[in-house]
């Protein structure tokens, strides 16, 4: 299952931490609601890193998928009925996997840096979109004034309202992630979208269409960013346009490259501590920009393969 | 270099070296130009099942261009591909391998970081099925490991299976390119100089590889290495400058007055 | 005679695989040296290890009475070698005409030997292709312009890696006698090659490498006197 | 006793970071000017950068409520971080003092009890400027802003006003936010050719617009009118181009009241700037601190004894004196002004006690 | 739109254009002809406008500001890519987007810290103050005149030495192809550092001589950024006519749209690029 030691070694220890997180967090609102914020960052993250790192499609309009996971909810809810989770779900990735489809068709026909603006490009006009619009909010954003329901036959799991029960909602959709992504890269299909980034002429020439495979990859990647953003949209019942601006699909891309690219539980690590420096230089100064901005140079020069490869050569090391 | 042309239609019937068999690939007219230049210009040839047809010509005489052409990597500016008397001119490039058209490629083409056992099953993955399989480990699959594992065998380089491709000789990873060729198990084999940078050793394997093998297979040779060229082939065909100078036998092609004078040169290699 | 250049003991690693184990050699001025053994052997390892693309765990580089240890790559192409490396190394965004005109260099004497128009009367070939990009080139042609961008830096000493490789015979020849000219001219050559009966007739002086060993080191005469074994070791 | 928790939620860096300086130094010089009448209460003050960015308000807003349990939470300058915001304070135990941000909605229909807006609802500094222009005898003007809530807003009670009295606005210009590139809609507006233009841009933007529009040469031809962010901050920047350029706003600098000429002395000594609007909106926050803790007699534990005595309290501002209307928006005097010699002074009063009709709020 | 009204959009549509490619010029050489991607590249144009602020005010001269904060920027160059980008060259390319994200952060807290969060103006430099009437309504500023002849002149001057000098060969060749450039005996890694520098250059001035136009404010760069690389990509990497062409498109196809288009004049130049794409998935001009 684990690539290295050093993998292992981090989801033994993260998953079962984050577990008792709430209980050690004496289930204080804001630090659950921060971690859980965290979690839903990390899903987004992950998918991308899975984009960027195992399938070589670098993207900077992930995002386009994270808002309209929001703004999916807030156009197909009812806007004071009590609706089901897992309906909503189901319908939110749906929709997003024709979305991201069509997207995908377009963009897959360039590569390199030309994807990089094209998604981009697509991810600012959806932007601008919302941003201009009067049905959705326009730049100052819509609430969300219902809490959807996770009842199964009568059963209900979690209690969105209440931060605890959404935390581990979060920490479960992480770990189902992790879990499918891992999965995926196993597989008979994982082993083409290898072949496919390492060399996409060779694979052509092998007979496989290189960009069924890829449009199949970011499908996927792009259904589960926008399950996060749905997830986002949920925590507060807030949506903004900000939710799909480059400075988010920026930001993600730089947690999964600190957190060493393709790793995926580098996006886990990644978020985690650009999350963490964030919030511990945020409340340090006003200034934090500039220990945070040389922090992260730093970083890039002494981490070859990000904090995955560091945290590998150092168990390596022990070994 | 060449001014005499001939058309096709010039040409006497090649004389048989061996029992007529089966056209697989066939080509009629077949032109690439890129703007003003004639990389290859009306060629029609025809490639048989169980022989090795040799391609030879001078630099630049388009037969890599011809190669690109017959696997789909190019797409011909005038002129028909056949395969098994369908045109297959249209297809999208990735088809080519699916109806058996394998191709090695001139400038060494691999998955450097996988091992050499991975690039082999990348390619018979292709033949056993089941790529968009999610579920299915990659490593689960018998058959294909035993397949690509053969493949290694064949090309003689069993005993590099787990080494990184990378990090192995330049003259291995053209053998890996072969190998990976047939582990998507064609019937038509495009060889683009396949025995560039190797050894000597290396290339009698491959002679002798590439004489098992047309036993099975069509297949198409493109080669500088005179000696492997003449001792594989049943069929030779010189290119000049875009255009089909001859195809026949390779005594008589080595015997062509017009061949030695744009191609082989007289007598030996250092004068 | 000089040793133009000396090479001794190299030791080099990549990672952890030892692939070069002491291997020395000298090339005297205006000697033409084949270095020859089967695939994997080292010799491309070796020809990087002098020109300091890898760093060679120990052993020394001397050119020119000097040594090259510790220098960057260009300083010691700048003493006058040129390289045509395995692969040919083209510029994709480059033409024909760009990759002749960015390496022209006079020798450090100053001398202008091979100039633009002297490599094209070469080869012509190139000639009809002097605005193609490096990359549109067929692979004869690429390693033509290759052998012709190194001849522009007018060099003391030139290493070929393979340099014949997916040439036309007719080209092959031509390539020879261009190695023979250059030898004529004072310029030592360090050839990779595998075709033996060649080299010995152009070459001086001949080592071949066993799994980064030097396994036989003599000129011509010693060669055809050991051809047996020496074939032995590179497999023919 | 306990220190008084105030949470600051205000731009630091990016676009928006002089405007949440200026608010907090406001903010901070009230409340040590008026220490007197905390009852002996210290205060805490707790600083976040919203970066003003709408998706991070709600996290910082909780951040503040649910782990700081701060009594105010002083902020924010973007609309959309106030709505951020106000998703999780809204009916909670904090009580929000918006020092900037004229998000209609935020007194209107998403009003609470415990929100509370120190500054302006966007409706009104625009909409006397109608009245304005009328009075000056144009007929046809072209209204500009950027594409966003505020801008909008603002064009609306604009026109709300100027076409009551007979006005037309013969075009309405939008400029995608936040562009820069004005050349072209100012060439447009010389070839429509109008009686006046009336603006709506703040900060950097405004800079712009404003030397673009002197550049081409139209300062002398068409008068600009505008809400006072246009002058706002950015006289020094705008230099000669601004001058002659007629505005409303809550606030003048040169406003001849003894709280105003304090607040400037004091201001400009403890921070080495002239202060803006923005400092005042911020000062003027901190001063509803402190009254309401000297009404009570620095016991806040009561909410609704709170909540009652901010909405009963007169500010003695600098911009004058004001109130709270039921929406809790400042009842306040709007002031008409024009640019001499690079300052903002004061012509007449252009409404006075203009109350925000606060569509939509159900207190 | 009358004839006259067309040719002064035209024009207006030109001019930004202009300006446009003399911000994103550096960025062609750093990004399309070297391929380092530096998102920092708004920040060194936010840089020169804050440094020509800052020195007008100290020397009093437009033109000795210019020139001080120009070297500076210079400088500038030379030590962040000896410092930090000549550690990346061998590594992801990604590795770059999280380094110059990094120095963005830097930047501007520097920016904050050393100059403050008000908006700056700079004023037009007297002997370039004047305008020339063009109808009884509008003017035309001497200076923006001037600022575009000198985005004309950068552009012909870069397009000669990227294109025709051994110079501009060897900077190409190394993107290609680094080890194999020095194996024909050029140092490099000077190379780079110089034109890695030039582009740094490149954009301060781009930010200073803007600066009288435009209001010097946190966050300048970054609005600028983005239009910088649509600009590049529009024309295809390494190419300098492409981004002359793209810059002058993105100009006049984004007025135009402010003008005719306006609810959709926000998307315009992403569409623009989105549709240039899809027809030429490599850009215009790329090689
Ligand atoms: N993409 C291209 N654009 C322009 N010309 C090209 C392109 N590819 C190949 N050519 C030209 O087409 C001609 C034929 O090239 P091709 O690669 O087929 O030659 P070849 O016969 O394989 O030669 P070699 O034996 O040297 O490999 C050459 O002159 C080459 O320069
Ligand atoms: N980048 C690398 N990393 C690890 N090992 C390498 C690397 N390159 C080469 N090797 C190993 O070093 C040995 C020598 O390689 P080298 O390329 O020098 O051989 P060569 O003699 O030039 O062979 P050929 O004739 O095939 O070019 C080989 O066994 C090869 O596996
Ligand atoms: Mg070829
Ligand atoms: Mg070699």
């Amino acid at each position: 299952m684990f690539n290295n030691r050093a993998e292992k070694l981090f989801v033994w220890l993260f998953f079962p931490l984050a577990l008792l997180m709430p209980l050690l967090l004496d289930q204080n609102t804001f630090y659950v609601n921060k971690l859980a914020t965290i979690l839903i960052l990390s899903i987004f993250v992950m998918s991308l890193d899975y984009l960027v790192g195992r399938c070589g499609l670098v993207t900077l309009g992930h995002a386009l998928f994270y808002g309209m996971g929001g703004y999916l909810f807030v156009m197909l809810a009812p806007e004071y009925e009590a609706v089901n989770f897992w309906l909503y779900t189901f319908y939110v990735l749906a929709i997003a996997s024709v979305i991201a489809l069509v997207v995908g068709v377009i963009v897959l026909r360039t590569s390199g840096i030309y994807m990089i603006m094209i998604t981009l490009a697509l991810a600012q006009m959806c932007f601008y979109f919302f941003s201009d619009s009067t049905e959705f909010g326009g730049n100052d954003g819509l609430f969300i004034f219902v809490k959807p329901e996770t009842d199964v036959f009568g059963l209900s799991l979690f209690d969105l309202d209440n931060p605890t029960h959404f935390y581990y909602l979060c920490l479960l959709s992480l770990f189902n992630c992790l879990l499918f992504f891992k999965l995926l890269m196993r597989s008979k299909f994982g082993r083409i979208m290898d072949a496919v980034q390492e060399n996409p002429e060779r694979t052509t020439a092998l007979g496989y269409n290189v960009l069924h495979f890829r449009l199949a990859s970011y499908v996927i990647a792009s259904a589960l960013g926008a399950y996060a953003g749905y997830l986002f949209a949920l925590q507060y019942g807030f949506v903004n346009p900000s939710m799909l601006s480059w400075q988010t699909s920026g930001t993600a891309l730089v947690m999964s490259i600190l957190g060493g690219l393709g790793t995926l539980y580098g996006a886990i690590l990644g978020t985690l501590v650009y999350e963490g420096l964030h919030y511990g230089f945020e409340h340090l100064t006003e200034n934090w920009l500039l220990p945070m901005g040389s922090l992260i140079i730093l970083m890039v020069l002494a981490f070859r393969h990000g904090l995955a490869g560091y945290l590998e050569s150092l168990v390596e090391k022990r070994k | 270099m060449s001014s005499i042309v001939l058309k096709p239609a010039d040409l006497a019937p090649p004389a048989t070296p061996c029992p007529v068999t089966d056209v697989v690939l066939q080509t009629e007219g077949l032109c690439k130009y890129w703007g003003g230049l004639k990389a290859l210009d009306d060629l029609s040839l025809q490639f048989h099942d169980r022989r090795l047809h040799g391609i030879v010509g001078p630099n630049g005489a388009g037969k890599s261009t011809l190669l690109n052409l017959l696997c789909g990597s190019y797409a011909p500016t005038r002129g028909k591909i056949l395969h098994n008397g369908e045109a297959i001119d249209a297809i999208r490039p990735h088809e080519f391998s699916r109806r058996g058209i394998g191709r090695g490629f001139q400038k060494t083409n691999i998955y450097p970081s996988a091992t050499c056992l991975e690039n082999c099953s990348i390619a018979a993955q292709r033949r056993v099925g089941g790529s968009f399989n999610i579920f299915r480990s990659r490593h689960s699959d018998r058959l294909l490991t035993e397949m690509a594992a053969q493949a290694l065998e064949k090309v003689g380089l069993s005993h590099r299976r787990d080494a990184i491709a990378s990090r192995i000789s330049y003259g291995e990873q053209r053998q890996l390119e072969i190998a990976t060729v047939l582990a998507t198990a064609p019937s038509v084999l495009l060889l683009d100089e396949p025995m560039a940078g190797m050894g000597h050793e290396e290339s009698q394997l491959i002679i002798q590889l590439l004489k098992s093998l047309k036993q099975d297979y069509c297949i198409v040779l493109v080669e500088h290495d005179m000696d492997a060229v003449f001792a594989l082939s049943d069929q030779l065909t010189v290119l000049v400058d875009g255009q089909h100078l001859v195809t026949d036998s390779v005594e008589r092609v080595r015997d062509d007055a017009r061949v030695k004078h744009a191609y082989l040169g007289q007598g030996d290699e250092v004068i | 005679m000089n040793n133009l250049l000396e090479v001794r003991s190299l030791h080099t690693l990549y990672g952890e695989s030892h692939v070069l184990h002491g291997v020395s050699f000298y090339i005297k001025q205006g000697q033409a040296v084949s270095l020859m053994g089967r695939n994997g052997m080292g010799k491309t390892t070796t020809l990087k290890s002098i020109l300091g693309v890898l760093t060679p765990r120990s052993g020394q580089v001397r050119f020119q009475d000097q040594d090259l240890d510790g220098l960057p790559t260009w300083q010691r192409m700048r003493r006058d070698i040129a390289y045509v490396p395995e692969g040919r190394g083209m510029f994709h965004n480059l033409t024909v005409k760009e990759h002749l005109q960015m390496a022209a260099r006079p020798n450090r004497r100053r001398e202008v030997l091979w100039d633009y128009d002297r490599v094209l009367a070469t080869f012509p070939r190139l000639q009809e292709r002097l605005t193609n990009l490096g990359t549109q080139l067929s692979g004869g042609e690429q390693q033509m312009l290759a052998i012709g961008r190194a001849l522009m830096t007018n060099p003391d000493l030139l290493i070929l890696d393979e340099a014949t490789e997916g040439l036309a015979p007719l080209i092959r020849k031509e390539i020879w006698e261009v190695i023979r000219t250059i030898k004529a001219s004072g310029v030592s050559t360090l050839i990779v090659d595998k075709n033996i009966q060649v080299l010995e007739k152009i070459c001086d002086h001949h080592i071949v490498l066993v799994k980064g060993r030097v396994m036989f080191e003599g000129d011509s005469q010693q060669l055809l006197a050991q051809r047996s074994e020496v074939e032995s070791h590179l497999g023919v | 006793a306990e220190p008084v928790k105030v949470g600051i939620m205000l731009p630091f860096s990016g676009v928006y970071a002089a405007l949440g300086d200026a608010g907090r130094n406001g903010l901070k010089l009230a409340l040590t000017q008026n220490a007197a009448q905390l009852h002996g209460r210290d205060i805490e003050y707790l600083e976040l950068d919203t970066e003003a960015r709408p998706e991070r308000a709600p996290e910082l807003a909780s951040s503040l409520l649910d782990k700081d349990k701060a009594d105010f939470i002083i902020g924010p300058v973007h609309s959309g971080v106030a709505m951020g915001m106000s998703k999780v304070l809204r009916n909670k135990d904090a009580i929000m003092i918006i020092p900037n941000a004229g998000a209609a909605a935020a007194t209107g229909p998403l009003c609470a009890p415990n929100v509370f807006r120190t500054s302006f609802s966007s409706w009104q500094p625009s909409w006397p400027m109608g009245k304005v222009a009328l009075d000056a005898g144009y007929k046809k003007v072209v209204t500009m802003s950027w594409n966003y809530g505020m801008g909008k807003e603002s064009l609306e009670a604009f026109e709300e006003s100027f076409t009551a009295g007979g006005g037309e606005i013969v075009k309405q210009i939008l400029v995608p936010f936040p562009k820069t590139e004005f050349q072209p809609y100012i060439t447009d507006i010389a070839a429509t050719a109008p009686d006046a233009v009336f603006v709506f841009f703040a900060g950097g933007g405004a800079v712009k617009f404003v030397k673009d529009y002197n550049a081409l040469g139209l300062s002398d031809k068409i008068p600009l009118l505008g809400a006072g962010f246009l002058t706002e901050g950015t006289l020094e920047a705008q230099g000669d181009a601004a001058e002659g350029i007629l505005t409303t706003l809550h606030y003048a600098d040169n406003l001849d009241n003894a709280a105003n000429h304090k607040f400037r002395q004091d201001y400009a000594s403890s921070f080495g700037k002239p202060a803006d609007i923005y400092a005042v909106q911020g000062y003027d926050a901190g001063l509803l601190i402190a009254q309401a803790l000297n009404t009570l007699g620095g016991d806040i534990s009561n909410r609704t004894a709170l909540i009652a005595a901010m909405q009963a309290s007169t500010i003695d501002s600098p911009r004058g004196k004001f109130t709270f209307s039921k929406a809790h928006n400042p009842v306040q005097d709007i002031y008409l002004r024009k640019v001499v010699n690079g300052e903002n002074q004061v012509l007449s009063i252009a409404a006075a006690a203009l109350e925000d009709p606060a569509r939509g709020c159900k207190l | 739109m009358d004839i006259t009204l067309f040719l002064f959009q035209l024009m207006n549509g030109v001019q930004y254009g202009l300006l446009l490619f003399l911000i994103a010029s550096g960025l062609t050489l750093v990004f399309g002809v070297m391929g380092i991607l530096n998102l920092a590249h708004g920040s060194m144009y936010m840089v020169g406008a804050y440094l020509a602020w800052y020195f007008v005010n100290t020397t009093g001269s437009f033109g000795v500001a210019a020139v001080i904060s120009a070297i500076i920027a210079l400088l500038l160059g030379i030590l962040i890519e000896r410092t930090l980008i000549i550690r990346l060259y061998r590594r992801n390319h990604l590795d770059q987007v999280l380094l110059t994200i990094g120095l963005i952060f830097v930047f501007n807290a520097l920016q904050s810290l050393l100059w403050g969060n008000d908006p700056l103006g700079v004023a037009v430099p007297a002997w370039l103050d004047g305008a020339i009437p063009l109808t009884e309504m509008i003017e035309y500023p001497v200076y923006r005149l001037f600022v575009s002849g000198l985005c004309i002149l950068i552009g012909i001057g870069m397009y000669l030495t990227i294109n025709r000098t051994r110079l501009g060969m060897l900077i190409r060749a190394g993107e290609s192809n680094r080890d194999m450039v020095e194996c024909l005996g050029v140092d490099i890694n000077r190379l780079y550092t110089l034109v890695f520098a030039a582009g740094v250059a490149l954009a301060a001035i781009a930010g200073i001589v803007s600066a009288p136009m435009v209001s010097v404010v946190p966050g300048m760069g970054e609005h600028v950024l983005i239009s910088c690389f649509v600009v590049v990509v529009i024309g295809g990497m390494g190419s300098i006519k492409g981004a002359f062409v793209g810059a002058l498109m993105v100009g006049i196809v984004d007025t135009f749209s402010s003008i005719m288009l306006p609810q959709v004049s926000s998307m315009m130049i992403y569409i623009l690029m989105a549709v240039v794409l899809l027809i030429r998935p490599r850009g215009l001009f790329a090689s």
